[in-house]
């Protein structure tokens, strides 16, 4: 018997493909919502049923939570599964979810909104006995800012309180940048959040990003699947995480684990959630918690055998937690988003071809298909590859092997920065933070170098030749006639522009 | 056929010859035997060099030359020789002139300068927003606004002028 | 330090890609080698070297040891592996590379010789204490061969002495058919073997084919890595694998896998090899031993987190075997054949459009690109799908959510027998044998019917409206204009010509 | 626009007009509200049928759309009234001959039967030999060889006719 009959998947890309896929081999319905932008999205075409929501914006659809509830109500679902980002941890729609007699699948309205205010969370977290980053502030003006980073020392972060997952956050590194910054992050919290509660923290130095993943049941069980490290960020958006973390001892682990736990039971946490620390020699601090499914989620599973997804709905229907496996082996992420590898600014465009890697310890998470159009109105992660190993150094290397394996034409992505970071001194001894990105080594090999140019020549003399050169030096001809598959290029622009 | 590549500022120039099947490439000393083969799809390649194999998905746009292989990404300039000569006239029109673009699709919501004001390197021009990011452009280089070609709370698409510094 | 510098990949396909993968992880570089249909083959591009062996047919290329060992040497190749097919159940080819001072990643020649001859393995196997199916003759011509199958009874079944995979097998099941079928399978084995002979075998009722996966290493260890049940097949090719079988107690698998192990000792092997069984009733019968990797090798690794190509590395290089693991979970493999689902005959064509399935638990061993065309030189098979669940039925469900996300495009599959099969009762509890996939119901519900008429009606319309029809009810216009997307289409074709 | 719809035997008549960006298509005397939309790969559809979804894979040849679509495969043919009526002229024109034709590209490895020879139902008339496989092609039903159309030893491509019975 199906724990709920129809779900309703408040999200897009590939995390509502996830939900999907898991609902589907519970035997359970699911039902999408969609922008007009993503009216061939694959979370549309995959799920059981789909609804407009309106507009591309996506306050006018995936953030309109009476348009979302009204779908969910409209077509008999039982269950909501907010996804992460959008309405994932806004209270507001757990309790809006609750008024209409669906199930969230998600944390207590309460728990969200607890650990949504960072200094709220903060609070909590000091009274369950979380170790915290000193400096912390709150009611923060500009005033009292400036007396505040000179209290806890230069370089401070600033953060949004409503913020999370990398968002809202910039570091300050002297005095005079800090009222500017303080003012931008303000106004990029008022935009984004709608709350332009900005907090000042010291920044750790070489501090690791280490991250531990809880799951409550109705019954009052809490449970942790061990940690997963994500110091590989930039712009703190992270772009490599792997588990276990080689900084940890058992010990540590352990202690980190019941410090995520205390925090999960101290706001009767129910479902899925994330406690994230930062770790600095052999301490380690209260960073947030984030209530709900996070990004790279799978790492976990790769190595404990389990499929979240399915425990929190599993918890969400009354069960009672599994117990949790042994982990085995090592598990990487690299996230795939559509973004210029050198400035890490989005890339936009239309997926024209695409080559997905396969074979032993690989799993790929995407919404990608042919044909997809890369937007500004989402953000820019196309897919997760994550892969699985015996052992470190074996899921390093098959990391590696997938990542060649990965192409994807039209846009392009980060993977040259990821298979640096693979290769990176720092990165294979274990021995990094979150710092490591910045100083990668990006220069190229004289021998790369020629072999590129060697590729391109040949690339364009095969052009040329068949254009249909005449002779062997070339005429001009080559330039006059149109190359087959500029064609098809042409063919598939045109198609673009009527479609 | 004689062409002039460029990648990350090295130039190179490469002598290509199509014998038997195969292309002879020489560059500097040495020739190389390259088997380039097109697969179905219009835009890969497989590529021996001497025997080693290289997957290879090319863009071949004129004399711009987009590669992925290797797990790298590669832009090369690739110019036969009518187009370098050609180049090396229009190159000589290139003045003091900077011009300030859109990396990607964005809405302006801040513009921290005027037509006429004297800009520092780093200092901030203009905010872009785009994917929920609030990307502050800076100035390259020292200058003056010499034209303004965006407004506060304006969608520009990618590519588009927003400035121009001289 | 790798175990070998540079291993010589003798093969095509999947399985050449996967061997590829394995090396890659390994640090270990690959040589592929390739026929003139295979020049833009998938293992050509991802290996580090590749060489060209000549023409089309496997006699020109794959199956030429002179070439293929050539090849190895002029590259500096220290090893080879053989994959499945062509040359890898060949004692002249492990002979040569030996003589080539070139480690041959498969048993020892002795061993193929003495299992690549079925009278002859049924022998060895008996001396071992290996229970056999009854009626096995030898020194079979057409007189005997009718006095024999009176013995037995009928059905019987014709098998080629040099066959393998399925290959070269016939069931009689009258006297009047007997003697053509012989002289056909004849035909067959000297054609695809080079080898006529052809023996006789009772056909046990309602069998299950189950087979063991062993590993030997240098030292004289033998394991096993428990079963799979292959009994979804058609013509003899498997279709669907599962492990473990349902049908076996944990006593019945230990006494299989004792069997296997101790028939490897019989023949010394070293390597990896797979005893495959018929089962029936309690009982299990020696069917034969396949001295190579097998096409189903992934549903082992799978639920015994084991890389079995990397395995076969260590073991050639000298290592001694690593512990087997506790199997975990449920596995299930679906050959993804181009083949007609009703027929199975062969489908060929150009492979235009492909999207895969991914997400959790799921693996896709392929070399399928888009573009490529599938030639009638080899095999059909173009990917195989593997799914892992916590249980059976959750790699069930998985199995089915994965076929429903793979889409090929050109050439037809056999998929919808597939998801059949998924849903057969039979199936579903376990409780099947090698005659389910003769069983299965192929007939559509009318809803079924009903949706994909809607669905075809809509799709024909949208092609007229986009083509021009000017009024609603169309006027002719529709079919004189020439539609997009047929454009597109003419295209491809065209550069298909050309290229 | 009205349609004729055949699957598998089983023919049905569907009326579809464009209304308010969907389409309406009515059958029997039941009406659907689809939403059919092109995605960017040219060859799939995202169908919507009273808000239920389908992932869609269309080929369509004039009057044969071929579909991939919850998890099957189907071969529908679609004819307008247009067609149909030319269909229905054609179609007497049918007579008593069968051809026999390759299922897929292969050689001849043996010919069972002759011109003018007399065959039985489920009688070898051609062995096909593809895939590594030998394939018998038997007989549908009784029958006197007119023509062969093929020779021992011939590589045939798929569709290519091989003998007709008459």
């Amino acid at each position: 018997m199906p724990h709920f009959r129809r779900i309703l998947v408040a999200n897009r890309g590939e995390i509502a493909l996830r939900v999907i896929r898991t609902a589907q081999e519970m035997g359970i319905e699911t039902v999408a919502v969609f922008s007009d932008a993503d009216r061939n999205a694959l979370h549309v075409r995959r799920a059981s049923c789909a609804v407009h929501l309106g507009g591309s914006r996506p306050a006018e659809s995936y953030l309109d939570i009476d348009k979302v509830i009204g779908a969910a109500v409209a077509t008999g679902c039982d269950a909501l599964h907010p996804g992460y980002g959008f309405l994932s941890e806004k209270a507001a729609a757990a309790e809006a979810c609750r008024a209409a007699g669906i199930e969230w699948l998600g944390p207590p309205p309460d728990a969200i909104v607890a650990m949504g205010d960072k200094v709220q969370a903060r609070k909590i977290a000091m009274l369950a006995g979380v170790p915290l980053v000193p400096g912390l502030q709150e009611d923060v003006d500009a005033d009292r800012l400036v007396a505040a980073a000179r209290e806890v020392g230069y370089p401070v972060m600033l953060k949004a309180a409503a913020g999370g997952g990398g968002k809202g956050i910039r570091i300050v590194r002297e005095e005079k940048q800090l009222v500017e910054a303080f003012e931008l992050a303000r106004a990029e919290a008022r935009g984004a959040f709608g709350d332009d509660r900005v907090y000042l923290e010291k920044f750790v130095t070489r501090p690791r990003h280490v991250e531990i993943q809880i799951m409550a049941d109705k019954h009052g069980n809490v449970v942790h699947y061990g940690e997963r490290e994500c110091s590989v960020q930039r712009r703190h958006q992270k772009l490599v995480e792997e588990s276990p973390c080689v900084a940890l001892t058992p010990a540590l682990r352990e202690r980190m684990g019941a410090a995520a736990c205390d925090l999960a039971r101290a706001v009767g946490y129910v479902g899925a959630g994330t406690v994230e620390f930062l770790y600095s020699a052999g301490e380690f601090y209260f960073l947030e918690m984030n209530t709900r499914l996070q990004v790279e989620h799978p790492v976990t599973e790769m190595r404990y055998g389990v499929d979240l997804v399915r425990e929190q709905i599993r918890v969400a229907a009354g069960e009672e937690l599994a117990p949790v496996a042994e982990p085995r082996g090592h598990a990487i992420e690299v996230r795939v988003n559509a973004e210029d590898p050198n400035t890490y600014f989005p890339s936009l465009g239309r997926l024209s071809r695409m080559s997905l890697p396969g074979g032993p310890g690989v799993r790929l998470d995407s919404a990608m298909f042919r044909g997809l159009e890369v937007t500004p109105y989402y953000d820019s992660m196309l897919a997760k590859l994550i892969v699985h190993g015996e052992d470190r150094a074996q899921a390093i290397a098959r990391c590696e092997r997938a990542i060649r394996e990965l192409r994807i034409v039209g846009v392009s992505t980060a993977m040259p920065v990821a298979l640096r970071v693979l290769h990176n001194a720092e990165f294979r001894a274990g021995d990094y933070d979150t710092g490591i990105l910045e100083r990668i080594d990006r220069s190229l090999t004289p021998e790369r170098r020629e072999l590129a140019m060697l590729a391109a020549v040949a690339a364009r003399f095969l052009v040329a030749e068949r254009a249909g050169a005449k002779s062997a030096d070339g005429d001009g001809d080559a330039r006059q006639r149109v190359p087959v598959w500029s064609m098809l290029g042409r063919g598939e622009r045109l198609w673009r522009n009527r479609s | 056929m004689k062409y002039f590549a460029e990648l990350d500022g090295e130039q190179r120039e490469f002598v290509v010859e199509r014998r038997a099947g195969k292309l002879w490439v020489t560059t500097g000393d040495r020739t190389f035997e390259l088997d380039l083969s097109l697969v179905g799809d219009g835009a890969t390649f497989s590529l021996l060099v001497d025997g080693h194999s290289y997957d290879v998905v090319a863009d071949v746009e004129r004399d711009q030359v987009t590669l992925q292989m290797v797990g790298e990404r590669f832009a090369v300039r690739v110019e036969d020789e009518r187009e370098r000569a050609a180049h090396a006239v229009a190159g000589n029109k290139v003045g003091g002139k900077r011009e300030l673009r859109a990396a990607m699709p964005g809405i302006v919501v801040d513009l921290k300068v005027g037509e006429g004001d004297a800009v520092e390197e780093g200092q901030t021009l203009v905010v872009l927003e785009a994917m929920k990011m609030q990307n502050p452009l800076l100035a390259e280089g020292p200058g003056k606004v010499v034209r303004l070609c965006c407004k506060k709370g304006e969608a520009v698409a990618a590519g588009a002028l927003l400035l121009e510094i001289e």
